[in-house]
């Protein structure tokens, strides 16, 4: 179950990173990247899931217990998608450019480093 | 690197990172386990402050830092987007014809739509300590609400309803303002961003002392911040650039 | 787990498979975009509505647009390179 | 003042850089550029004092600071600390005199473009700051992400030039890569042990065996801030980013921000791994990985001819040197480090500036190219050859006395071939640098007309860069002032009286994990220990820096004088050259190859480390 379970969040980090690593367009790696950090939302939230334990929010009919999902997790989760979506914009900006200034974002045509 | 010889090297250290992955999962606490240490103490330290969301209340109050630095990554990736999208010196600007041809239909769900999404942005905005969702969430929904006009109509009307240089204050607004705040707490008790206002009573509205406040704050920037990053997206995806990119032998 | 996780994680595992293995990133924004979505849906399944709502925004919305408007400027700047070129051959 | 007092700056050493960008954006372009430098160089020198005192205070014990006053019940919390010893308060320091010199040095003459330069560098600023008083491994991650974004921006901010963006993108790609992976370790570890504090993670593993998730955790954790240090074969980003960064941003990727990632990866493996997995693991993996970089860099900066990029690869060297002394695991070798790397920052930053200088005058960084430019310019050669030798390990300058210590503390821990890496590393960096200081200030060996081609059209050459300024035709005293600033600094930590014995002190901070739990946990503030070994010059030290200058001087007269070796000798070299040019070859600006490189550096660092539990 274990393995399911993470292994999802697993898999997402591996297909995005492949998705970088055989992409023709840099628009697509950085897609491929944010498809990589989902897969750190998915390991942490799974990380903080309890069985049958409603959502850390309390209110009129949740009492205040601590048989809920761990909150923590998902913080750190909300941190993790606003640093996704900035880095994701920041990085279309720059793909953006690169297009501008070379006419291409097919990394095996882009020759401005080397060596 | 030939295309293949990459996809070899990719796939012997994918290999290894799986191995590494499946290593480190067996090894962890079953899922759906009873067993989550930090939350047994930040429930009770939420339930202590009078903050219903815990969510909340963890990200800004037990671990308010984070925040703090979440919120000035939004502000630092909205000045480098503004940075790197500014139009180049020997790049002359054309802005299309403002005839966009769209279904009334459209047009119409747009201008509905907006008022409804604004009402509901503000809500999750000013529940966020209460109920789920917060200034982020809020701040979100705000920023595609007033990108509905978008979808309603002209690019002109959108770019009437959002001078850019307001959106930037806000957003600086915002973030500077939540370092206020927790300098205040430095001030008051000798700990940045503590919780100096009183915290109320549990679940109404005016609970969880600085936690609605901060919601307001990232509320503020987000919205702001996203309306200025989605403008300098659209901005360029309109805009055509004359002469803009620069020859290159070889480049196509 | 409940057969809703199990159903939620496959369809996670899918659509970010699917995200990936798109070339053409007209196609990749709509596919992330449904990505976006299905994330949406696990996240209220483990039961973090906060973070759901966030990602309904950020990941199913904003991003997607900003990708969507990134590639629009590209093809822009190359359809009026290819126009460029054609006059200047006539 | 009371250590209490100084606990309360730590924040603000972050808020306020905060706070002052926050207020350029929101003036927008109506503030007028001096107004901008003034604030810049003013919130940085502000940061410098704050942790100044903040480093006075931390000489007695830690000093700790809880956010939001969630101080620890019966060692337990769930707020967020700073923690300041010595060594993160020295490095605090360290960040915001390199930024007051960088600031200083685009001082007026650097466009501003609408205030963004200004408000990025003091977001990047706050974003080391809170990466190193951070306390709390997501928070960590936080910092980290925020001095990312910074940098990506800064590194991209030359929009005209075409490498620029490139090189911002293959930067941000490679390193949101290697945090996400990390990310994924820390929930891995979070799952474990719920817990996200260094400190109460690393009393949680005391009391636990490491087992293979303990390692595995450790080693993708620890992969982020490799990549950040640029650790072979996680370094590719570095050249690509350095070589088109404006000089002054270079200033702190080299000089700073390149270490923080070394700093990242130690701090957390003392304060967190530490008692759980055995030191000689760890040293199996680091010596060697510390050696590749070090040897790999060294050699490719010498093949360079683009300054900027052969400066990259002389801090790619130098970190090499770093990870290989901070892998004996030792006070010594961690103080040595520490020495060398304080001085290694003013030494390669003065270096960086001049060569922005370079550009600003000439409008290229091509060594070849540049031949006799610098005929005229005779203080600023002395400086550059200054910084060159101090590049090479000449003493008294604090490179010297930091090379020698480690090589010490290498030779003391059972590598007697410490020193011989050292001096050759030294040489080959320094002798590319003076190479080219031989060649553009001397005007030294066949002018590039007459040498044959320029350049091999399949590397990347200086003669596209971008000018950052307006040309000019003096250089304005505000970037001597920097430079000099700057060489200042390297040499201080070389002959200040008791320069050594602090670092010493720093560094049994640094490798006292039982201490820095009780005073983050507990607040009681254990004394540091008094080290066991003084670091000093040593007649061994002084000689072998001499040697190491003495070798980069032949190297570069050499490398001058036979721009083409004979054909016999050629034939000898044809093995070595092959493989320096299939090395070259790897370096081949392809994103897709990075993040290929990054995930088999993970298997190659776990194999190295040994993932499968060990017993002992």
């Amino acid at each position: 179950m274990n393995l399911y379970a993470y292994g999802v969040a697993g898999w997402l980090l591996l297909v995005g990173a492949f998705g970088v690593v055989r992409s023709a367009n840099l628009v697509h790696a950085v897609v491929s990247l944010s498809v990589a950090q989902s897969g750190t939302y998915v390991l942490l939230l799974c990380v903080g899931y309890q069985r049958a334990a409603g959502a850390p929010v309390f209110g009129s009919t949740l009492r205040p217990s601590t048989r809920v999902t761990d909150p923590v997790v998902q913080a750190m989760t909300l941190t993790d998608i606003v640093v996704s979506a900035t880095v994701t914009a920041l990085l279309l900006a720059t793909a953006v450019q690169v297009h501008k200034q070379q006419g291409t974002v097919d990394p095996n045509r882009l020759s401005a480093l080397k060596g | 690197m030939s295309s293949r010889g990459r996809l070899a090297l990719f796939l012997l250290g994918a290999a290894g990172v799986a191995v590494l992955f499946a290593t480190a999962f067996l090894g962890m606490p079953a899922f759906g386990s009873e067993d989550h240490p930090y939350r047994d103490l930040a429930v009770p330290a939420a339930v202590r402050h009078a903050t219903a969301n815990v969510v909340s209340s963890v990200n800004f109050d037990q671990r308010g830092i984070d925040t703090f630095g979440e919120e000035t990554i939004v502000l630092g990736s909205v000045i480098g987007v503004a940075a790197l999208l500014r139009p180049a010196q020997r790049e002359s600007e054309q802005r299309p014809p403002p005839d966009r041809h769209r279904l009334e239909s459209t047009t119409l769900l747009g201008y509905v739509l907006l008022p409804v999404t604004l009402v509901v942005g503000l809500d999750v905005v000013a529940h966020g300590h209460v109920s789920p969702g917060g200034g982020f969430q809020g701040g979100v929904i705000l920023a595609t609400g007033f990108h509905l006009l978008y979808l309603a109509g002209s690019y002109q009307a959108l770019a009437r309803l959002r001078p850019v240089e307001i959106f930037d204050r806000g957003e600086a607004l915002g973030a500077g303002l939540f370092g206020v705040l927790g300098a205040a707490g430095l001030a008051a008790t000798g700990a940045f961003l503590a919780n100096v206002i009183p915290t109320g009573s549990f679940g109404q509205l005016f609970s969880g002392g600085t936690v609605p406040v901060l919601n307001v704050l990232v509320g503020l920037e987000v919205s702001c911040g996203a309306v200025v990053l989605l403008t300098h997206f659209f901005t360029e995806a309109i805009t055509l650039s004359v002469g803009g990119r620069r020859e290159r032998g070889g480049g196509t | 787990m409940t057969p809703l996780i199990v159903m939620s994680l496959a369809l996670v595992a899918v659509l970010g498979t699917a995200v990936v293995l798109t070339n053409e990133p007209e196609r990749q924004a709509v596919t992330l975009s449904l990505f976006g979505l299905s994330l949406t849906v696990l996240f209220v399944v483990l039961q973090g509505p906060d973070v759901a709502l966030s990602q309904l925004g950020v990941g199913a919305a904003v991003v997607p647009l900003m990708v969507m408007l990134a590639i629009r400027r590209m093809r822009r700047d190359q359809e009026r390179e290819a126009d460029g070129r054609g006059e200047a051959g006539e | 003042m009371t250590s209490g007092t100084a606990a309360h700056l730590m924040p603000l050493a972050i808020a306020v850089p905060v706070l002052v960008a926050c207020l350029m954006v929101a003036a927008g372009s109506r503030l007028p550029h001096h107004v901008l430098d003034l604030l810049g160089v003013a919130t940085s020198l502000t940061v410098c004092a704050l942790a100044a005192v903040v480093l006075t205070r931390s000489a007695d014990g830690r000093v700790v600071t809880w956010n939001g006053d969630w101080r620890p019940k019966r060692g337990v919390s769930v707020g967020i600390p700073l923690v300041a010893d010595s060594l993160s308060a020295g490095t605090a320091l360290l960040i915001a005199g390199l930024m007051s010199c960088a600031l200083l040095y685009s001082w007026r003459y650097y466009s501003p473009v609408r205030g963004y330069y200004h408000a990025l560098m003091l977001l990047f600023l706050a974003g080391m700051e809170g990466f190193v008083l951070s306390g709390d491994l997501f928070d960590m991650f936080v910092f980290f992400e925020l001095m990312g974004i910074a940098a990506y921006a800064l590194t991209g901010l030359k929009i005209e030039d075409p490498t620029a963006v490139q090189g911002g993108l293959n930067f941000g790609i490679v390193n949101s890569l290697g945090a996400y992976f990390s990310l994924a370790g820390i929930g891995v570890l979070y799952a474990r042990h719920g817990q996200l504090g260094l400190a109460p993670l690393g009393q949680r593993l005391t009391e636990h065996r490491a087992d293979a998730l303990t390692v595995v955790a450790l080693v993708v954790i620890v992969t982020c801030f490799l990549v950040k240090a640029a650790v072979v074969p996680f370094h590719f980003w570095l050249p690509d980013a350095h070589a088109v960064a404006p000089a002054p941003v270079c200033v702190l990727f080299s000089g700073v921000m390149v270490e923080l990632g070394l700093y990242g990866a130690f701090r957390v493996f003392w304060t967190v791994f530490g008692s759980a997995v055995p030191h000689d693991d760890i040293r199996g993996a680091f010596l060697p990985a510390g050696v590749l970089t070090a040897v790999v860099g060294a050699l490719m900066c010498f093949a360079q001819s683009h300054l900027k990029r052969m400066l990259a690869y002389s801090t790619i060297a130098h970190v090499g040197l770093f990870t290989t002394g901070l892998a004996t695991l030792t006070p010594e070798g961690t103080a040595g480090v520490a020495l060398y790397a304080a001085a290694h920052a003013g030494v390669k930053s003065a270096l960086f500036l001049l060569v922005g200088v370079i550009l600003a005058r000439h409008g290229h960084v091509d060594e070849l190219k540049l031949h006799g430019c610098g005929r005229d310019a005779r203080f600023v050669s002395w400086l550059y050859f200054a910084a060159g030798a101090a590049l090479a390990g000449l003493p008294p300058f604090g490179t010297a006395l930091g090379k020698s210590v480690t090589e010490e503390a290498l030779t003391r821990a059972g590598h007697p071939w410490g020193p011989a890496v050292f001096v050759a590393v030294s040489a080959l960096t320094g002798g590319a640098v003076l190479r080219a200081g031989f060649r553009i200030y001397l005007g030294a060996g066949p002018a590039p007309d007459a040498g044959g081609p320029v350049a091999i059209a399949a590397q990347t050459t200086g003669i596209e860069e971008h000018r950052e300024t307006e040309q000019l035709s003096r250089t304005p005293r505000t970037m001597y002032a920097a430079v000099l600033l700057l060489l200042a600094g390297g040499l201080a930590v070389g002959v200040l009286p008791g320069a050594g014995r602090a670092f010493d002190h720093a560094a049994e901070g640094f490798t006292d994990p039982r201490g820095y739990a009780a005073a983050v946990l507990f607040g009681t503030a254990p004394a540091v220990g008094s080290p066991h070994h003084e670091s000093t010059w040593t007649a061994q030290g002084v000689v072998l820096g001499c040697v190491s200058t003495a070798a980069a001087v032949l190297l570069a007269a050499a490398a001058v004088r036979a721009p083409r070796a004979p054909d016999a000798r050629r034939a000898r070299l044809r093995p070595f050259l092959r493989s320096l040019a299939a090395v070259r070859a790897l370096h081949s600006g392809h994103v897709g190859d990075y993040a290929a490189w990054l995930l088999f550096g993970m298997t190659a660092l776990a194999a190295l480390v040994g993932v499968l539990p060990v017993d002992g």
